[in-house]
């Protein structure tokens, strides 16, 4: 049983007071970590929310495929240094986007942290974050040509055979 | 502080050095020290458990060439390592039900070709051949403590 | 004398000398003060590739202190250098400039493989982004197994090497 | 050489290469094959002797351990997931296993957590020596700290060595707990190199820290004020350096650290010489950690049998490793390999600092600057 303190229910309550419709599901996962699922119309507006709470830097970017279900989960992993009862919280901010077409805003106006992780993020699987100001490749610049290659229907033989 | 440097660097002049002369000493390695393995042959019963938990799948299985009869091992299958893959996790050692497998000191696995570095059952089998007689030794008392490689005459002690 | 002439006389005469050369060097006293300079200045390329630097780095300290071997790692360029030690993984984005260092040192040259990604692809064999075969870039001449390996395993390694530098042709 | 007033300005965003190359600019490219940069390649603009833009390029070393990782099962996933920082493998290997515990619900038994906590700042320490060999005396042309750091650090592997039985790769969590306990005569061989290092410390402050020449090329280079650290999100020691008193050890007490006193060095300057010197004072904290847990190290089991299957959900684990908090978070689906593995590590993070302190600075401030970050490629590029 996860007891849930005051200050992570605060966080949570808030953000879907001021954002009801935008906010599809909140979890208080165990003592330092919360999950906060939403729809990614509203990120940036949720994002300089969360900015302005304390919430002042992106710990890491990254992307979970889900073929069968046919979207791509970005995950942002949010976390803050200025204010001292919120540091050992963990944020984690997830929305869906579709696996054909994944757009989604920038973060990089707001946390300018993300920078790197949305390139990595864009290498790795593909999404397009609108806005970001220097979207290329990052890690596999001059050698790959093809698919990104952390979707889970790119195969290689060699790693299939295992 | 201007002269400090000066000084830390004359003091050494006046100590004992550290390097340990390689091809010559060889330090002393502790008992579980994990270089390459050693296999038991009468002890392995070729269950396969090696193969899977192997990160790398380094480990395949081959018949031992000479005709000798292991009787717990009726299929006649050995572990055969490829040194040129195995990481030296070691996670084989500590997974086999049998204890067939053990840790060895050797770690001079260096050859000139590629193939070379498959080793068979039965070169598995050997024992191991590299014996370290020098460790580090502290002297001097705290605060002014100095260390090198002496000879220590007992085997292992831990 | 007209031109061909002395071009052939030219020729005739270099051929001859490169001859002389050949079998002085290759005659035994002098094959083996040429081969015994050259083990004794083995200088590596600083090229680090992957991780089997840090045991590079322990190698190269004092505890083991290569400069007994004349190893020392102070060239800057490469065209000083004559040893090069594949230290780790090698992925085809680093092959390229990997394949532009070796090139651009001058020859006789050594290659080492170190570790089992050097050798293998080890771990990563299965990557994307690997090269499991780096002898199909150049020739190696020494592999050493390991993950990465001891220090002491590079060394003996380099003492391999040696040997067979002790043993080759000067103009092979 | 015209000095164009446009040049002044500076590009949009501090963290983007300008794509308009003014005429009295040249790029400089620094790396791989370098003895100042390691493997990774820094594309630089340089004014005259100032460097404007810098683009790193990373990627040198991306191996796909992410995607490997879905391919192989638990245990057999540990080595090669902590191969990214192979100097500081102990707290990535921890990182791995913390989630897929919170996942299979085991407690580890707390001789298990004293073993990992003291191997880990043991690891800490060999970390920060090499930091202090390569990144900062070799970087800054110093010879003998090389020699001095680096004969240290193999004392400490010797250490590492009778314990897990390796030199730098442990492996030594899997779930459950460490694979072994304490070896006799341990104890007392450690106790003896912490006091030995203890007096190297002396000497290396003698000879390194107080040194006028360190003290002059890295004191007020490489500023990262505060509010900078705190907006690109920089982490550990380069963290701790600029103000911000931030340690998962401390605001997430995990293992041993929470029966154990320490304090967090922390200097407001935030240039590259206080970078140095927090390194150098988490070495005496580690120090004083290890003394602490080997007296209150309890007895009994070190650790339990753990399943091989990932059940099913998402758990996230942060340790801090010596280049500032590592997060791993580690998804199951009932299978026994992982549905996806996701490394946060602090070279990463770090890398943002590289163009945002690599600007309007001398070019022979570079290697100082890039060497107090104490940037580790592999790990950034995974």
């Amino acid at each position: 049983m996860i007891q849930t303190s005051p200050r992570e229910q605060t966080i949570v309550d808030t953000l879907k007071s001021r954002f009801p419709d935008a906010i599809k599901e909140t979890r208080v996962e165990g003592k330092h970590r919360v999950l906060i699922e939403f729809e990614k119309e509203r990120f940036i507006e949720i994002a300089k929310f969360l900015r302005d709470e304390g919430f002042d830097h992106v710990k890491g970017i990254t992307g979970v495929d889900f073929p069968t279900k046919k979207i791509i989960e970005v995950l942002y992993y949010v976390g803050s240094y200025s204010k001292t009862d919120l540091e050992d919280l963990l944020l984690m901010l997830k929305t869906s986007l579709p696996r054909d077409k994944p757009i989604i805003a920038s973060a990089t106006p707001v946390w300018e942290s993300a920078h790197f992780h949305e390139r990595e993020t864009f290498e790795m699987f593909g999404v397009k974050f609108e806005g970001h100001p220097d979207l290329r490749k990052l890690l596999t610049l001059d050698n790959w040509e093809g698919p990104p290659p952390m979707l889970k229907d790119i195969k290689f033989p060699e790693m299939s055979q295992r | 502080m201007i002269f400090g440097e000066a000084y830390e660097g004359i003091k050494h002049i006046f100590k004992r050095t550290f390097t340990l002369k390689y091809p010559y000493q060889r330090v002393q390695l502790p008992k579980g020290f994990r270089g390459r393995h050693i296999l038991y042959l009468d002890k392995c019963t070729g269950c396969g458990i090696c193969a899977w938990i192997c990160p790398e799948r380094c480990i395949t299985f081959v018949p031992l060439q000479d005709k000798k009869e292991h009787p717990q091992n009726p299929e006649n299958r050995f572990p055969q390592y490829w040194y040129a893959r195995c990481c030296f996790c070691h996670f084989c050692t500590d997974y086999c039900p049998t204890g067939a497998l053990d840790y060895s000191p050797d770690y001079e696995l260096a050859e000139y070709d590629r193939d070379l570095l498959l080793w068979s059952p039965e070169r598995l089998a050997r024992l191991p051949t590299n014996v370290g007689e020098y460790r580090s030794v502290f002297h001097g008392e705290k605060g002014n403590m100095g260390v090198t490689y002496e000879r220590v005459s007992e085997h292992p002690t831990n | 004398m007209s031109q061909e002439t002395l071009q052939d006389f030219a020729g005739v005469w270099i051929g001859k000398m490169s001859e002389i050369v050949r079998t002085v060097t290759g005659s035994g006293p002098v094959r083996y003060l040429i081969n015994w300079s050259r083990m004794y200045a083995l200088w590596p390329v600083h090229i680090t590739t992957a991780c089997c630097s840090a045991e590079f780095g322990a190698m190269m300290g004092p505890r083991l202190d290569p400069e007994r071997f004349g190893l020392q790692a102070v060239a800057g360029g490469l065209r000083q250098c004559d040893l090069l030690i594949v230290e780790g993984t090698v992925t085809k984005k680093m092959a390229k400039r990997l394949k532009t260092v070796y090139e651009q040192m001058a020859k006789p040259r050594y290659v080492i493989a170190m570790g089992d990604c050097a050798c293998s692809g080890g771990l990563f064999h299965d990557s994307y982004s690997i090269v499991n075969d780096v002898h199909k870039i150049f020739p190696i001449d020494v592999y050493i197994p390991g993950c990465p390996p001891r220090p002491e395993a590079l060394l003996s390694a380099i003492v391999k090497l040696r040997e067979k530098i002790r043993r080759e042709e000067v103009f092979a | 050489m015209t000095n164009n007033p446009n040049q002044q300005t500076p590009p949009p965003s501090p963290v983007t290469i300008s794509q308009t190359k003014d005429p009295s600019t040249l790029d400089v490219s620094v790396g791989p094959q370098h003895p100042g940069s390691g493997h990774v390649r820094l594309l630089i603009r340089v004014d005259g002797d100032y460097i404007v833009n810098i683009d790193p390029d990373i990627g040198y070393v991306h191996r796909g351990c992410e995607k490997i990782a879905e391919y192989r099962t638990a245990v057999s996933n540990i080595p090669h997931l902590e191969r990214p920082c192979i100097i500081d493998a102990i707290h990535l290997n921890w990182a791995y296993v913390k989630p897929i515990e919170e996942l299979q619900k085991i407690v580890v038994p707390p001789r298990g957590e004293y073993i990992s906590t003291i191997m880990a700042e043991m690891n800490r320490i060999m970390s920060h020596l090499y930091w202090l060999a390569i990144n900062a005396g070799v970087f800054s042309g110093h010879t003998t700290i090389f020699m001095y750091a680096f004969g240290d650090r193999d004392l400490f592997i010797e250490l590492a060595e009778m314990l897990t039985g390796a030199r730098l790769t442990y492996s030594f969590i899997p779930p459950g707990g460490p694979r072994r306990d304490l070896p006799t005569g341990f104890v007392e061989r450690l106790t003896k190199l912490l006091d030995y290092f203890e007096g190297r410390l002396v000497e290396y402050d003698r000879i390194f820290f107080s040194n006028p020449l360190i003290i002059a090329r890295a004191k007020g280079i490489g500023v990262l004020k505060r509010e900078e650290a705190i907006k690109l999100g920089i982490v550990g020691p380069n963290l701790r350096a600029s103000g911000v008193k931030y340690d998962v050890r401390r605001v997430e007490p995990y293992g041993a650290y929470k029966d154990l006193e320490f304090n967090i060095p922390t200097f407001q300057e935030g240039d590259s010489y206080a970078r140095f010197l927090v390194r150098f004072h988490e070495m005496k904290e580690s120090i004083k950690i290890i003394r602490q847990a080997l007296e209150k190290i309890p007895k009994g089991p070190i650790a339990r049998k753990a399943p091989l299957i990932i059940p099913e959900g998402e758990a996230t684990g942060r340790v801090e490793s010596s280049r500032g908090e590592l997060t791993y978070m580690v998804m199951g689906d009932n299978s026994d390999k992982p549905y996806r593995v996701k490394i946060m590590n602090g070279s990463f993070r770090s890398l943002i600092a590289l163009p945002y302190l690599l600007r309007n600075v001398h070019i022979a401030d570079m290697p100082i600057i890039y060497g107090s970050l104490d940037y580790w490629p592999v790990e950034a590029d995974r």
